[in-house]
């Protein structure tokens, strides 16, 4: 049972601010969320901000001299300055709207990957990647001819980076595409050092940052990232709305990703001219309520602090490895809590995860089961499925060990004992 | 408790008419759920009136897709495949008896998608309907 | 001024349901808001919708267990089926989501374009689409190296039918993409018949609905569409959604467009294989709130009745057409009350759009002025850009009283004459 | 009323040095609003101590962009390049002397946008700032 804790925030004050916590999900089960690294919940500062402006001053933004046209637009542009200075990207033009982080990877794949990469050139990505940093580069691989290659992972579900080095010092890399933070084993990959070494290869360097922005401080300038992608709705934000960071000389010179509105200088039925960056890369009516709602996130998380949230969460996350350790036939993925982030997956003996997740869902206890869109990482694995606890900054001890009751409850269904 | 009747469990940990496809097979089919991987193989063989006389499968999932294919294995045989095609979500729902989420469906659902592509065909799937 | 009228529907608890109308933009200024076929406004129903899904439901889709997720993948493939049935589609697996119409466009563009399109094939467009429906196109011709020819207009602002049946009988024509009804003009174009003629060439025959669906009823199965692309945002939805509708048989055949979660059935180093329809087409996390969001949308416009809303923007647009033409000097593009629907663009002698559109607002009158993203349509109008006033179900012949007397003002201003 | 005081009208009507490019020309720039489609192409010749001696330039704009062009066209006259360095936003808002929004901010500045262009070239535009 949880001894007494001083967490770094006021955990009843931010439960409170996440409406949907409250709740039971079955008669007598209160809910326990341990999903949010498939997607987070989000407060009412959020909702409310998107609610107060389709209420008051939502229009078609840009293009509009009226003024609601007028406010939205300010609204839309305010909220990406605040993802600007969220990751300290130099200028706004860096900052490009898109659905989520799956649509920043493929618009980098098609813009800047169809118009630098050729046959023999070489992607380097890893085994441990989210099928959205290898599907994209897979489809223009087979269109184009150049090649995939990946780094393996070691044993404890750390990156092998002498393997890497290898890559680079052997393979004409044009590109490096890695995650920040695992949605699986939670590792922290060192980025920072990556990129360094991608760089002095003469490869670009870009981070999937859908596990990691949300839940650390990214500093696009100190990590040095020369591309970068994450999603509202893993950090407190909307669903509908992601994220490419790019540095702006790459962003210049690549090619427009969507054609239609807004991306345009000029059309005639002969052809068209680009607009400035970033619309150059937003076609059509971006999602305005949505970046509305994202920056209020932003602010709701800034307001926090981002190191507050970081070691409010490891204390929940060392809780819960320390606590999952304990169960019988129980194995956690992943390295030690010195490398790891916010989640825990893990296998029950031969217990299918479908039915681990099932049966914790009705002791309400809410986490995903499934290859958690990592095949390939789970085939190294060596298993088919895994359940996965996640943490976000309104997770609490308690909820770990209702966890784990419910993890016993399993064993007993099963018959492997108490 | 609900939720993991003790037979879907006997199932599932012991199924039934489990093992190597049959070689000749008149229904041989396989697939997969795409959300969450599970995946089947089923073979049968017809007897001269047209009846199922063997079955068998092989499959890896959770309990709910392992128990349905062990169930509808044992149901089908001595059925003609007129009989068959009137099997339906319905009767897999019987078979288990408890109630399924809709996601858990497809997990039940898997066995007699297969069973249909068996005898149908994918492509000739008469409804969306049975597909999901 | 306005003689008493009985509308279909009754405006007043309309007008109630869209908060954001009850407001003054300026001092003294009671918002008169004409700019709906930019971006509509939301109704209250609308906005509950999400914010209850925020605050209920919310988990990521589809590929979890638990009660939250299980809720949240009902209420997003809910949506899907509402759509269907409102553009009564023969199966959801028909209707994709989108991000906006332009979206899915460039969907169809980079995935049925790419694999079907070689050099010396034809695509024809029109002189009156919006950019949307011109760029993606441009974009790929220029990849590919097939044609594009374009139905001209007459002068009165129809498509010449003519030209377009030359067109299909002269050139190898493999797609026809057209708007349904103009941004600019109003023109409700004759869809039925030139998806007959195209389909009787040997052509496919896609449909920008951007400006129809919100509007009129679409049956894509009685139109015989085989790709019809719309937006939320303006049709009472949220931002950050939009459809493509697609023949199943097309969509089946198509390549993927972005790669990602959600869209494969099996991912291993060495390559894909395709999830089933409509996912194939939806990578990533979906925008899970818009969808609910667009939904209630649906049913909103659904309650109301197309035929209703049709009527009553008729009620308002003819007398739109009345009393600006009675105003000096003031011009507007387009055909005949007969072939409109919901827009009336004008120029105003040489008075810049953009200072007509600032003093209208001065009164609380909102209109767009500019090239409405339709720039060839606007150099063959011989104009640089219009004012446009834009009219949904929620707007009133007394709004028509105050965008003339605001224009009256104009004209003081800029020493025309009272 | 205010937003259209009596002299931005006035020189939006009656535009000053307003007519074709000078040739030779020490400054020779043109550019557009994308958002509108506002164009200005702005010529200006220098005399031998470096003063602006002559300014053309021809556009096509709202009343704001032609009237701030006309006004900005009159300011440069006898000024040195370092003097029109100093020359930003504000520079333009206090000759057009109106409260604007940020998107007629946009046609007010594409003026300066303009002459800023002919000075450095815009690739060596000092910061984002002074663009928007
Ligand atoms: C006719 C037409 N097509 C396409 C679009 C593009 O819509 P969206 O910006 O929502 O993609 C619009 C709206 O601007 C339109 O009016
Ligand atoms: C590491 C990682 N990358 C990418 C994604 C894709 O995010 P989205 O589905 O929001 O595009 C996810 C989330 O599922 C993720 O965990």
């Amino acid at each position: 049972m949880t001894e007494p804790i001083t967490y770094p925030l006021d955990i009843a004050a931010i439960r409170a601010d996440f409406p949907i916590l409250d709740q039971e999900v079955h008669p007598g089960k209160r809910l326990v969320f341990l999903d949010s690294a498939a997607s987070s919940q989000k407060p009412r500062q959020v909702i409310e901000a998107m609610r107060r402006y389709y209420e008051r001053d939502h229009a078609n933004v840009h293009r509009g001299i009226h003024a609601l046209s007028e406010r939205a637009t300010a609204a839309y542009e305010g909220a990406r300055e605040k993802v600007r200075a969220f990751i300290n990207a130099r200028s706004v033009r860096e900052i490009i709207f898109t659905r989520n982080a799956t649509e920043s990877i493929n618009l980098v794949a098609q813009s800047w990957g169809r118009a630098n990469l050729r046959p023999g050139d070489v992607v380097v990505l890893s085994e441990m990647e989210h099928h959205s940093n290898i599907v994209p580069w897979q489809i223009l691989a087979e269109q184009i001819g150049f090649r995939l290659r990946y780094i393996p992972i070691t044993d404890d579900g750390l990156l092998d980076l002498d393997a890497y080095a290898a890559l680079l010092r052997d393979e004409p890399v044009k590109l490096v595409s890695v995650m920040h933070v695992s949605n699986v084993l939670g590792t922290v990959n060192p980025v920072r050092e990556m990129a360094a070494q991608a760089h002095a290869a003469g490869a670009l360097f870009m981070v999937d940052g859908a596990q990691s922005v949300p839940h650390l401080s990214v500093d696009v300038q100190a990590l040095d990232m020369d591309f970068l992608a994450f999603s509202g709705h893993k950090m407190a934000g909307p669903t509908g709305i992601g994220v490419l960071y790019g540095k702006r000389a790459l962003l210049e010179v690549m090619p427009p990703f969507l054609g239609g509105g807004e991306m345009i200088k000029k059309v005639t039925l002969e052809g068209s001219t680009w607009n400035d960056l970033p619309h150059k890369f937003e076609a059509g009516t971006p999602a305005i309520a949505q970046a509305v709602g994202l920056g209020a996130a932003v602010d709701y998380l800034s307001a926090l602090g981002m190191d507050n949230i970081l070691a409010h969460e490891k204390i929940v996350v060392d809780y819960a490895l320390d606590r999952l350790s304990e169960i019988p036939g129980l194995k956690v993925y992943g390295p030690g809590p010195e490398h790891r982030n916010g989640v825990a997956a893990f296998t029950l003996q031969d217990v299918h995860a479908h039915d681990i997740a099932q049966l914790l869902d009705a002791e309400g206890v809410a986490v995903r089961a499934g290859h958690h869109c990592a095949m390939p990482l789970h085939k190294r694995l060596g298993v088919v499925a895994t359940a996965r606890a996640s943490f976000y900054v309104y997770n609490m001890r308690d909820e770990v060990d209702a966890l784990v009751e419910a993890i016993y409850n399993a064993r007993r269904v099963f018959r492997l004992g108490g | 408790m609900d939720l993991y009747m003790e037979n879907i469990i006997d199932h599932g940990q012991h199924p039934r008419n489990f093992g190597e496809p049959l070689d000749p097979a008149d229904i041989d089919y396989e697939d997969e759920n795409p959300f969450c991987g599970d995946y089947l193989h089923l073979t049968a063989q017809l007897d001269e009136e047209g009846r199922i006389k063997a079955v068998s499968w092989q499959g890896q999932g959770c309990t709910i897709s392992q128990a349905s294919a062990s169930m509808l294995g044992e149901a089908i045989i001595g059925k003609t495949l007129d009989e068959l095609r009137e099997f339906n979500r319905q009767t897999i729902l019987d078979m288990l008896g408890i109630p399924l989420s809709p996601t858990r469906l497809k997990c039940a659902l898997l066995s007699l998608k297969v069973l249909k592509g068996g005898i149908y065909g994918l492509s000739d799937w008469p409804t969306d309907e049975g597909e999901e």
